[in-house]
């Protein structure tokens, strides 16, 4: 998709457990040694990129293509500020976590807390995703506050809680407990989904099928209902008419 | 093995030595006369120009039991700050909720040797002493809470100082105690209905009685048990708009009793009960009016209870004052009501220096360091309420250094310089002052003879910095000074050396004190009451209690 | 005859009575955990009987060997054993996990987003004069909690039954539902809209509230935040029904938001009704240790917690540890068939008195002691009040505490080399 | 053929009986599932019979109980024959979801395996 290919990994073996590799696209721009060197966790040995990955060099830009299943690798793409990362087959948990800009396309499936307290950039996932999209990590206060993050097939459980800011838009269906203690941003859902907005503060749930309104959001006009009235909140939900 | 200390400039106030280019010898866990080594097989430390003091002494900090395990489940995030990977040592984490290795870890690092767990649930005795034994490198003991106790409060209805003094000797040895903690007398049992008691004469729910008459019943008892150890109270009001006023009238309760070795009350973290006005919107500082009245009295100490600026965790026995902080600043909440003990509560906060009220109780804190005469305020943090011990350097160095606040003071919510003294105080503590807060000063008014000083038979608790006392200029050299104490240059526990160049070398295990007065009452006297209280607790009284044996390295003190 | 603690249920009742043999006071699973039962014979691996010394020279063999191997169970066994479980787990960068994380682990989850306000049984005893039993059943699962602590108990303020209002809300009318002054029945699945309903009332918003939320009557979401409202001192205390169905620890975290709101009026508490003698010990040992309580990872040489990648049976399910220690537990017979799979295909070492399902698929089997019966330890009772265990039989068997203290010696020494 | 929603849960019998899992009485405590009168009366079920319960994570044979249950809630025991069908995902929790799995619940003559033919059979 790219005119040029800067930085190609493809797993080499098969992993016995999970490995986890904190990549993003500044590591195109090092150097062939230091890429290959480069300490990803697998278990709890502190392995160099170039045991587990074969590792395919083009030139200097910050772009990547991971090239097979990622699923068995988490935190792809964490904190990342810019650049892109193409992921080829699925990725583990973690991906996007804390990013701040640039652009993540995973043409698989994407395991849990993807884009977990986003700041910035965007995802697209051609998949489905798992649980805790754009979510806020145990004990802090806020999810997703700016970005995108895009789903063309389903979501799980507890999609964009403590959200502050930023879009996650699924095009299919999500699951339970979307958009809990929402204070900002925005939550868009072409399918169905099951709770929505349990004490939601502020932001808007745009939902086009079916989803189950709790009973602490007040009807305002046909297909507008806002609350949470247990926390004095203005967030939206919406019916999108079809 | 001994070791011998050369050459280092020493500092030892109760000693009174001060500033002394001097050596030090230290054999089987002691501080020894020279007689009593041979050089040759010593091993040497050259603390050329370096200052040598007794190991620190925390006499307030929350490191162990039921509240601050609370505190680290209920915040997670406090525990991604990585502070050790595991290799010889243990795995350290924590922000300022600390792990407890890390707790020990952070201790030994800063020179510290002792620390206090102030407030021990008595019935989680055994929870509290097995955290203290989790705890490596320093000597630890607990203070179990008697404040709002339901059999305290029946003696003190009755006015029965016999039954009193027989039931604290046999719950501070059924709790491997050290002595008589009490918070917000009166007020934890009111929270129970919801409420609170707002002033010493307010009576407590379902008793003909008032803090007042805990407070005084229970100084007289540990006096008339002559404890090693005051009572040591957080008062009543604690975090109120306008509760400066009652914690003078507490302190004055003290008035009445006299001890020659040491105060008869310990007020304990008071910036906290220092607050003039009527609300948040219009409070201001009482620390000029509480110092006068500490100062004026000979047998009241206090500690600071100072907030630093950054993150903490409130974790108090006073329940109903945690559900107020939780309701003012709408942060998560935990309660622990506990049979008919007493209480406690968690919330997180953070102490913002733009914050007006923040930076308020934080000059509170540096006021009543400065204010209050050397001899008789400790500096705490009140561990984890005011935020980390590790950063004490933080608070000796403001104290010696008025530049350093005026430099502080520019960072803070300007409603400081209206609402408090800070600026206007120019007075600067010594080098030895501040030695003196933090380790002769805590050890005796915790009665622990051997500790916070270095004469010979004390124990071999040694801190060594890289400061020259006779070349600083404290009030200009605070930088220097804060980095210097942050980090010792030795600390050597019992006669070993565990901390080197700032590491860790060596793990060690801290005894735990405890003091058994059982000899000095009557305790067949009083057992029926207890029996028959124990009707209302959910555990049998055969199960109530920590032996000695299930200690890892109890130490008895015995009074009488 | 000796007092002995009982190291069944999370009640912990401290009031048995033991002479030869024969146990008094307890109830019918406190009878059964006392009465004698078949045990692991001897040490075996691959099903070979074998020393200890020989059994955990493997065992520590399997662990320093692994990539990350998970050290899993814990809520059966006394606190000094924990302990040591953990700093081994942290030694060999493992995987620590510990039975909450089929059972009551969501509450931890909630206590992390709300806190927990809550109190000791004791103050139950004392002061309740409601008390909601949500999704729990302890009729069945803690057979004298009603009568120790909770329903019929006699306290200070609270004298007996008819001083005290019980409510059960759950999906079905269990026994304890039988035996209460107002059962409401959800619909599976909806604690957390009902607990929501509850909150708008209480605050006034009524509009809010449909005629009926989860299969309850607005009517009776009415009455039951009536007697919430005017209760002096209420208890809510949850059970699996909650933690283990929909919404999970959202719905105890919503349940918290409704505690939080009845304290600005009156007072309540709410408290999990824990299942394992000692699960909380399980977690309050590794909090103290190393910061959190269940799911934590060592394999960076420092924990991490994170429920959905190193809880157990996700860690199973994902197929992400290639060994496990599983102690005071059961997991074969307690976790979902596709967890067990992963178990089925690497080596597993067992510690447990007690031969069971885990034992049929185990490489490794280390037989113990049984805490409370033949070895003395500390447990922590469902309100985390701790208790000294009794040892009142001699035995053969080495202590877990004893086994892991070996184990751990003997990584020591492979580490080294 | 009727479908049901599965919750499970501790018993008295599961509880007395768990530290004896490899026993006939634990086998007796675990391997059932209570239906509500109707379910079982549509089923046309009497004491003993047998029945399979399907879910979308697998299958199981077990007996069949009759209890005051309302109709399409459906109980199990905690154990391995309710593991056997219970939903293994955690939503991101850690926890699998042991109640409130949709089944269907049929009437078999299979027999009701062992816990040892059980573990085999996984």
């Amino acid at each position: 998709m790219w005119g040029e290919i800067m930085l190609i990994l493809k797993p080499k073996v098969n992993f016995v457990v999970t490995v986890e590799a904190e990549i993003t696209p500044e590591l195109a721009t090092k150097s062939l040694d230091e890429i290959l060197n480069f300490k990803v966790y697998y278990g709890k040995n502190l392995v160099k990129l170039g045991d587990l990955f074969e590792v395919k060099k083009e030139g200097d830009d910050k772009k990547i293509i991971l090239d097979g299943d990622f699923s068995r690798v988490k935190w792809i793409g964490c904190r990342m500020e810019d650049g892109e990362i193409l992921v080829k087959g699925s990725v583990g948990t973690n991906c996007g976590a804390y990013m701040k800009g640039g652009k993540i396309i995973i043409e698989g499936n994407a395991d849990d807390w993807l884009g977990a307290e986003m700041n910035g950039g965007e995802i697209v996932v051609k998949g489905n995703t798992g649980n805790l999209v754009g979510c806020a990590y145990y004990g802090d206060a806020t999810g997703m506050s700016n970005g995108k993050i895009i789903i063309e097939g389903n979501a799980g459980n507890y999609i964009g809680e403590k959200m502050s800011g930023g879009i996650i838009e699924i095009k299919g269906n999500a699951g339970d407990f979307v958009g809990t203690e929402m204070r900002g941003g925005q939550i868009i859902i072409h399918g169905s989904c099951g709770f929505v907005g349990g004490d939601m503060r502020g932001g808007e749930i745009a939902i086009k099928g079916s989803f189950e309104l709790l009973p602490a959001f007040i009807k305002k006009e046909e297909g507008l209902w806002v609350g949470d009235v247990n926390v004095k909140g203005e967030g939206k939900i919406r019916a999108i008419k079809s | 093995m001994a070791i011998h200390i050369k050459n280092g400039i020493v500092i030892d106030p109760k000693n009174k030595i001060k500033a002394e280019k001097m050596d030090l010898f230290i054999k089987d866990g002691k501080i020894v006369d020279e007689k009593a080594v041979k050089k040759e097989e010593c091993q040497v430390i050259d603390a050329t120009n370096k200052l040598v003091v007794a190991g620190g002494v925390d006499m307030h900090a929350h490191i162990a039991g039921s509240k601050i395990n609370t505190g680290r489940t209920m915040r997670p995030e406090e525990m991604r700050v990585v502070r050790r990977v595991a290799d010889t040592f243990r795995a350290a984490v924590g922000r300022v909720l600390l792990t407890a290795p890390a707790i020990g870890y952070e201790y030994a690092k800063m020179g510290y040797t002792v620390s206090f767990e102030a407030a021990q649930p008595p019935i989680g005795a055994l929870h509290t002493h097995e955290e203290l034994d989790a705890i490596p490198m320093i000597d630890k003991a607990a203070l179990p809470v008697f404040g709002n106790w339901h059999l305290v409060f029946k003696f003190v209805e009755e006015k029965n100082i016999e039954k009193l003094k027989a039931f604290i000797a046999w719950a501070i040895e059924r709790t491997k105690g050290f002595g008589v903690k009490a918070v917000n007398p009166g007020g934890v049992e009111a929270w129970m209905y919801g409420k609170n008691v707002r002033s010493l004469d307010d009576q407590v729910p379902g008793f003909n009685i008032t803090p007042r008459e805990i407070i005084t019943s229970l100084i007289q008892a540990t006096e008339e048990l002559k404890l090693p150890h005051s009572v040591h109270l957080h008062c009543n009001n604690l975090g109120v708009p306008g509760n400066y006023q009652t914690t003078i009238e507490t302190i004055k309760l003290a008035s009445k009793f006299s001890n020659s070795k040491r105060q008869v009350l310990h007020v304990t973290h008071v910036q906290f009960n220092s607050y003039a006005g009527s609300s948040w919107r219009d409070a201001a500082s009482g620390a000029a009016e509480i110092a006068k009245v500490v100062n004026s009295i000979d047998n009241v100490t206090i500690d600071m209870g100072q907030p630093i600026f950054g993150h903490a965790t409130a974790m108090t026995g006073d329940a109903p004052f945690q559900f107020t902080l939780h309701r003012l600043t709408g942060a998560k909440w935990s309660n622990k009501d506990s049979e008919v003990e007493g209480g406690a509560g968690i919330v997180p906060l953070v102490y913002l220096p733009n914050n007006p009220v923040h930076a308020l109780q934080w000059a509170i804190g540096l006021e009543l360091g400065l204010l209050i005469d050397s001899n008789k305020v400790v500096l705490t943090t009140d561990y984890p309420n005011g935020g980390p011990f590790t950063e004490y350097p933080y608070v000796m160095a403001m104290l010696m250094s008025r530049k350093m606040r005026e430099k502080e003071l520019q960072k803070v919510s300007p409603y400081v310089q209206k609402a408090t003294g800070l600026a206007a105080i120019d007075k600067e503590k010594t080098l030895e002052e501040l030695i003196h807060m933090t380790r002769s000063l805590p050890a005796k008014i915790l009665g622990l003879e051997n500790k916070g000083h270095l004469g010979i038979g004390a124990d071999a608790d040694v801190a060594i910095y890289d400061l020259n006392p006779l070349d600083v200029d404290t009030s200009n050299e605070f930088e220097k000074v804060y980095k210097a104490l942050k980090t010792a240059v030795y600390t050597i526990k019992g006669g070993e050396i565990i901390v080197k160049n700032g590491e860790l070398v060596k793990e060690v295990w801290g005894r735990t004190y405890w003091v058994d007065a059982r000899s000095k009452v009557d305790l067949e006297a009083v057992m029926p009451d207890i029996e028959n209280y124990f009707q209302y607790y959910s555990i049998e009284l055969q199960n109530y209690g920590v032996e000695e044996s299930w200690i890892r390295m109890p130490e008895r003190i015995v009074v009488g | 005859m000796v007092n002995v603690v009982c190291t069944f249920c999370g009640s912990v009742c401290d009031d048995g009575e033991y002479e030869n043999g024969k146990i008094k006071k307890l109830c019918r699973l406190g009878s059964a955990k006392f009465a004698e039962k078949e045990r692991i014979k001897s040490p075996m691996v691959d099903g070979k009987e074998v020393s200890y010394e020989e059994a955990i020279q493997k065992a520590a063999e399997i662990l320093v060997n692994a990539k990350k191997p998970l050290l899993y169970g814990w809520a059966s066994t006394a606190n000094e054993a924990i302990r040591l479980g953990v700093i081994l787990t942290e030694k060999v960068r493992g995987i620590y996990d510990q039975c909450a994380s089929v059972c009551h682990a969501p509450g931890t989850l909630a206590v992390i987003e709300e806190g927990l306000p809550g109190g000791t049984l004791g103050s139950i005893k004392n002061r309740a004069d409601v008390v909601v039993f949500w999704g729990a059943n302890p009729m069945e699962a803690h057979p004298r909690h009603g009568i120790r602590y909770s329903i019929s108990a006699k306290g200070l303020l609270i004298k007996d039954r008819k001083n005290r209002k019980i409510v059960v809300v759950d999906v079905r009318k269990t026994r304890t539902a039988k035996n209460a002054d107002l059962f409401v029945q959800v619909k599976p699945g909806y604690d957390y809209a009902v607990i929501t309903a509850l909150r708008s009332i209480i605050n006034g918003n009524l509009d809010a509230v449909p005629e009926e939320v989860g299969g309850v009557k607005k009517e009776q979401l009415v009455q039951l935040a009536d007697i919430m409202k005017n209760a002096k001192y209420g208890a809510i205390l949850y059970g699996l029904g909650v933690t283990q169905s929909r919404g999970r620890d959202r719905t105890i975290e919503n349940a918290v938001k409704l505690v939080q709101l009845l304290n600005r009026t009156t007072r309540w508490i709410i408290w999990p009704m824990r299942g394992h003698y000692n699960v909380v010990g399980a977690g309050e040992v590794p909090a103290w240790e190393v910061g959190y309580q269940y799911a934590i990872d060592f394999s960076r040489g420092y924990p991490r917690f994170s429920p959905n990648e190193f809880a157990a049976v996700e860690v199973l399910k994902r197929k992400d540890c290639d060994a496990a220690l599983i102690i005071a537990s059961d997991p074969v017979a307690h976790f979902p068939k596709a967890a067990v799979k992963h178990l089925k295909e690497i080596p597993v070492i067992q510690i447990d008195p007690f031969p069971n399902m885990t034992t049929l698929l185990a490489k490794v089997v280390i037989p113990s002691a049984i805490y409370g019966i033949e070895a003395e330890g500390t447990a922590y009772r469902m309100d985390c009040i701790p208790l000294r265990l009794k040892k009142v039989v001699e035995t053969k068997y080495w202590s877990d505490e004893k086994i892991l203290a070996e184990i751990l010696k003997k990584v020591e020494e492979l580490k080294k080399g | 053929m009727i479908e049901v929603e599965i919750v499970t849960g501790r018993t008295l019998d599961q509880g007395a009986t768990v530290e004896e899992k490899l026993t006939e009485e634990y086998f007796k405590a675990v391997s059932y599932i209570e239906l509500s009168e109707d379910d079982y009366g549509a089923l046309n079920l009497k004491d003993g019979d047998r029945v399979k319960v399907k879910t979308a994570f697998g299958e199981v044979v077990v007996f069949a109980k009759k209890a005051d249950l309302p109709k399409g809630v459906a109980f199990m025991p905690m154990g391995p024959y309710a593991n056997a069908v219970i939903d293994p995902d955690t939503d991101g929790t850690g926890m699998p979801r042991f109640k409130g799995v949709k089944a269907k619940v049929e009437k078999t003559e299979e027999k009701v395996l062992s816990v040892k033919e059980l573990l085999e059979a996984i």
